[in-house]
Formats: structure tokens, C-alpha cells, sequence
């Protein structure tokens, strides 16, 4: 799995490519937590999963931990870029209904009034 | 279609490492038979579910415990077998439950996935002596 | 670099089939180690020469037999072994020499494939009881 | 593995796709066969490796059968976009010295005066 990371100001842009499972989650969790502990400010998180070529509960896992984080905070969740098969991996796990789906980084951005 | 009888057994390492692997190792095996890519991917979140549970809970994050992963192609059918000789699960009906787990930060939601992707699925478990998750995925589009 | 211990067997019929299978995945699991994608391959054309072997030479294209595929990582190294319990090589050396087969329209060039892709190679048969291929692959680039 | 075969005056064009090893060995020596019997004119044979994805000893074994029939018609073999892996394989397998190397099958038909 691959990372990137980066803020934009109270929004957390990530990109994950390759595969999230087990084996990778936890370089998912520090890579995000990181930065919600260094910038109490950050309230929303963007995930763009257009890279992702697998995802099971260990990766949902993570993304519900960071979620209630940024719940906490105020904030909310978007994802960009999601496959079908993602997006049902989503709605099986319930979280289709906190996770806010839009179809490229562009449109989320201005949701998030980042542009 | 051909009835072809076709096996392999994989015995793996408890190591997070081998869970792409056997991933991989299925959806190989898999397309033998005439699945789809959809269908190809569920059997890998299957198998990937199951194969983390292994490690995680049959073997509390041990990496010296074995997995086997016993995969069979007859009649047209897919059948999967994922065991560990680990901790067991006490309750199979209480563990089967979505959002039902014994773990922080996880969601009970693996046998949950195994569940809606396959089209058959059962657990035998014996607390102590481990658990063995069978299951059974059949092309949608087999004659 | 860490020094992880990794193991996976796996045992499969002697079908036509599982060559691509256990190419895939050796490559796979080799993939834990720092190979460049021209070594991946190197491995692939080693694993896929040595069962094919097990098929035709070891069970004579019966698809009943068992060919297993052992493969450990250890100390940053990648051993592999492929065993058939198959007719055995009567005469191991003359079984090494390029050109060198007992099959028509065969090239007698696996194991001297074997033997350049490798780092490390080593051949125990018995006649009448069965026939195992050691193999063992370094990534050139290991620090 | 996928074949594509074209018969252009004497010469014999085989387009290989995907993997060529002990399991899909026959259905290449089979499609390329069906025509050499068909046509006892056909003399030269092109192999378009373009799309290979991988090839063992089992495959060599069934260019070089191939070969030996074109051979005693006092024709030749070429093969196009040879990647560097394949190449090797030619190369150590003592091949090399029987297969003509064209960049691309524009070229090789040139040379066997099919353009
Ligand atoms: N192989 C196993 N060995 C022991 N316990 C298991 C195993 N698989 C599942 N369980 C039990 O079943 C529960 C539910 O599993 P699952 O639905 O996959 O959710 P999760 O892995 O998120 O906990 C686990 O929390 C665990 O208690
Ligand atoms: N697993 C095996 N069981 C029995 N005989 C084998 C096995 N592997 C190799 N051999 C013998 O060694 C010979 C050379 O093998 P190889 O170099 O792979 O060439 P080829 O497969 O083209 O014959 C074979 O023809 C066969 O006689």
C-alpha cells in the first residue's frame, strides 16, 4: 500500500493506493493518526480511493476509527473515487451512510471549501 | 461444462504477509472455473477475512501458528476451506453476528462478509483446538 | 534489513492446470523479498520448468498425483522446493545435461532453466519413489 | 493464452497473447499445425510476441517443432517485439540463432515481401 498525505486547511487529503487489508492497516492508521494528533484543528478527512485495488474489514476498520476522531471534532468523512466494489463493501458494513461519496477530488474540495 | 476435479492445500505461516498471498493464491486457483471479476474479488475478501481471523484471533498475533488453506474445484463448484489450530470460538452463533466481535477496533464484520459473498458457509469450532471456516462459491453464470 | 521467517507449502494435482497456479503463487510469495520484477520472472520460469516436470516426467501425465511446492524465506534468501512422488530420475546427472530428455518434442531445457535462474539448485530422486527440485534465489540488490 | 493467426501468401502469422507454457502449449501447436498441413505452401512463419506474458521451456519446445517443418519447406522463422525476458530465453536456449529479431511486424513483413 501507498500513501499520501496532506492537509489542506482543516481537511485531511488522502490518498491510498494498492491494497488495504491486515497486513497494511496499520501503516493507514499511524499515517492518519499522525496528523490528527499534531493539528487538533483538523476536522474533516477526504479519502480518494482511486488507487485501491483491495479493501476488507481490517481497512473499514481503520476508516470507522478515524471517523469517530473527526466526529468528535465537528467533522465529517468523504470518500472519492469509489468502485462498485467498494462501494458495496461500504453499504454491506453500514458505513455507506457516514461516509459522504463524491465522484472526484475537485467536487469534494469544494464541498469541504477547500478551493 | 467439464467436470474437472482439481485441488491444492496451502499451509502458511500466521504472519500478516501470507493474507495477499492467499488472496492471490485463491482468485488464481478460482479461475479455473468460469467466475466473474465481481466474483473473483468476493472470493478474495472471503478469503482474506478468514485468513486474518486466523491470525488475529486463532493465533492472538503468534506468527509461528499454521494456516491451511484447502481449496477444491468439483462439479463446477469452488470449495474453500480456511483452518488454524489456535484459540476456537466458544459461541459460533454469538461470533456469527454482525458487529459482534472479541477485539478493539475491529467490526465483526468478517464472517459477515463471508457470509453475503459465498454462497455456502459454515464454522466448526473447538475452543483450544482451533476453527475451521468451509465455504462455497458456484459461478453465477455456470451452465 | 529485518530478518522475517516465512513459510508456505502447498501440495496440488499433477493437473496442467496449477503450473500458472503455483507460478503465481511463487511470485506471490517471493515478492516479500526485495526482487526486482526481472527476478520475479527468473522464479516464475524456475517454478513453472519444475512442476511441469513433476507432470510429464514424475506422474506421466496422470492427473491423480501430488506435486508440492514448499517455499521458506529466510535470512533474506527464497527457497523453493517442488517434489513429486512420481517414477524418480534413474541417472541425475545425465537428467542435468542441456539437451537431455526422455520425452519427444521436449527440449530437455528445464533444469538447465532451473539452473541459470537460480542461485542455488539440487536434485534428490529415487527412482520408483518420487523426485525433489531444491532451488534457492537471492535478490542481487539484498544489502 | 489467445491466438490470432493470419495466412499472408507463404508466410504463417501467429499473434500469442497471455501465457504460453505446458497447459496452452498444445493449443498453439495445434492452431499452427492446422495450417501447415492445410497449406503445403506455407514456408515462413512470423511470431507477433507483442502481447506474451510469460513462456517456459514447453513453449520453446513447440516453436521449435514448428520450426523443423518450416525448415524442410526451405523457410524461416522470425519474431517480433521480443521483450528483453523472452529474449533471454531465446538467447539461452540456443534459439536465438534460428529466430530472425524484428522490431515490430511492419518490418518483418517486409523482409518476408509480404507489404
Ligand atoms: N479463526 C478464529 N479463531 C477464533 N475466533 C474467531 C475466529 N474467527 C472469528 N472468531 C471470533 O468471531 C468474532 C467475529 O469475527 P468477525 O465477524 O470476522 O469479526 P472481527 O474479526 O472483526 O472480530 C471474532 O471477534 C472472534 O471472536
Ligand atoms: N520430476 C521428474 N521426475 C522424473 N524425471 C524427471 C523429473 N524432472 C526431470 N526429469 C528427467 O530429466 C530430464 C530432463 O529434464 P528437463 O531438463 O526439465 O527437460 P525436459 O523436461 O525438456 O525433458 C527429463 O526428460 C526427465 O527424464
Amino acid at each position: 500500500m501507498e500513501l499520501h498525505i496532506k492537509k489542506k486547511k482543516d481537511t485531511l487529503i488522502v490518498q491510498i493506493k494498492g491494497e488495504l487489508d491486515l497486513h497494511t492497516a496499520d501503516d493507514l492508521r499511524q499515517g492518519i493518526d499522525q496528523y490528527l494528533q499534531k493539528y487538533p484543528s483538523l476536522k474533516n478527512l477526504i479519502l480518494d480511493l482511486k488507487g485501491i485495488e483491495f479493501i476488507d474489514s481490517s481497512g473499514l476498520g481503520v476508516i470507522l476509527g478515524r471517523y469517530k476522531t473527526i466526529k468528535q471534532r465537528g467533522g465529517n468523512l468523504a470518500a472519492v473515487a469509489v468502485s462498485p466494489r467498494v462501494r458495496r463493501i461500504f453499504e454491506l458494513s453500514g458505513m455507506l451512510k457516514i461516509i459522504r461519496i463524491y465522484e472526484n477530488k475537485a467536487e469534494a474540495e469544494t464541498a469541504f471549501d477547500l478551493l | 461444462m467439464e467436470m474437472i476435479k482439481n485441488r491444492a492445500r496451502i499451509e502458511m505461516s500466521s504472519m500478516s504477509e501470507n493474507i495477499g498471498f492467499a488472496r492471490i493464491a485463491a482468485a488464481t486457483f478460482a479461475a479455473q472455473l468460469n467466475f466473474t471479476l465481481a466474483e473473483i474479488e468476493e472470493i478474495k475478501v472471503a478469503v482474506s477475512e478468514a485468513v486474518s481471523n486466523c491470525i488475529i484471533h486463532g493465533y492472538e498475533n503468534r506468527p509461528d501458528g499454521t494456516i491451511v488453506l484447502n481449496m477444491t474445484i468439483e462439479d463446477g463448484k469452488l470449495k474453500i476451506e480456511v483452518e488454524d489450530f489456535g484459540v476456537g470460538i466458544e459461541d459460533i452463533e454469538a461470533a456469527m453476528q454482525p458487529s459482534f466481535t472479541t477485539s478493539e477496533e475491529r467490526m465483526g464484520l468478517g464472517l459477515v462478509f463471508i457470509n453475503s459473498f459465498m454462497n455456502e458457509m459454515e464454522i466448526i469450532s473447538t475452543p483450544g483446538e482451533g476453527t475451521l471456516v468451509r465455504m462455497v462459491k458456484i459461478p453465477e453464470k455456470s451452465e
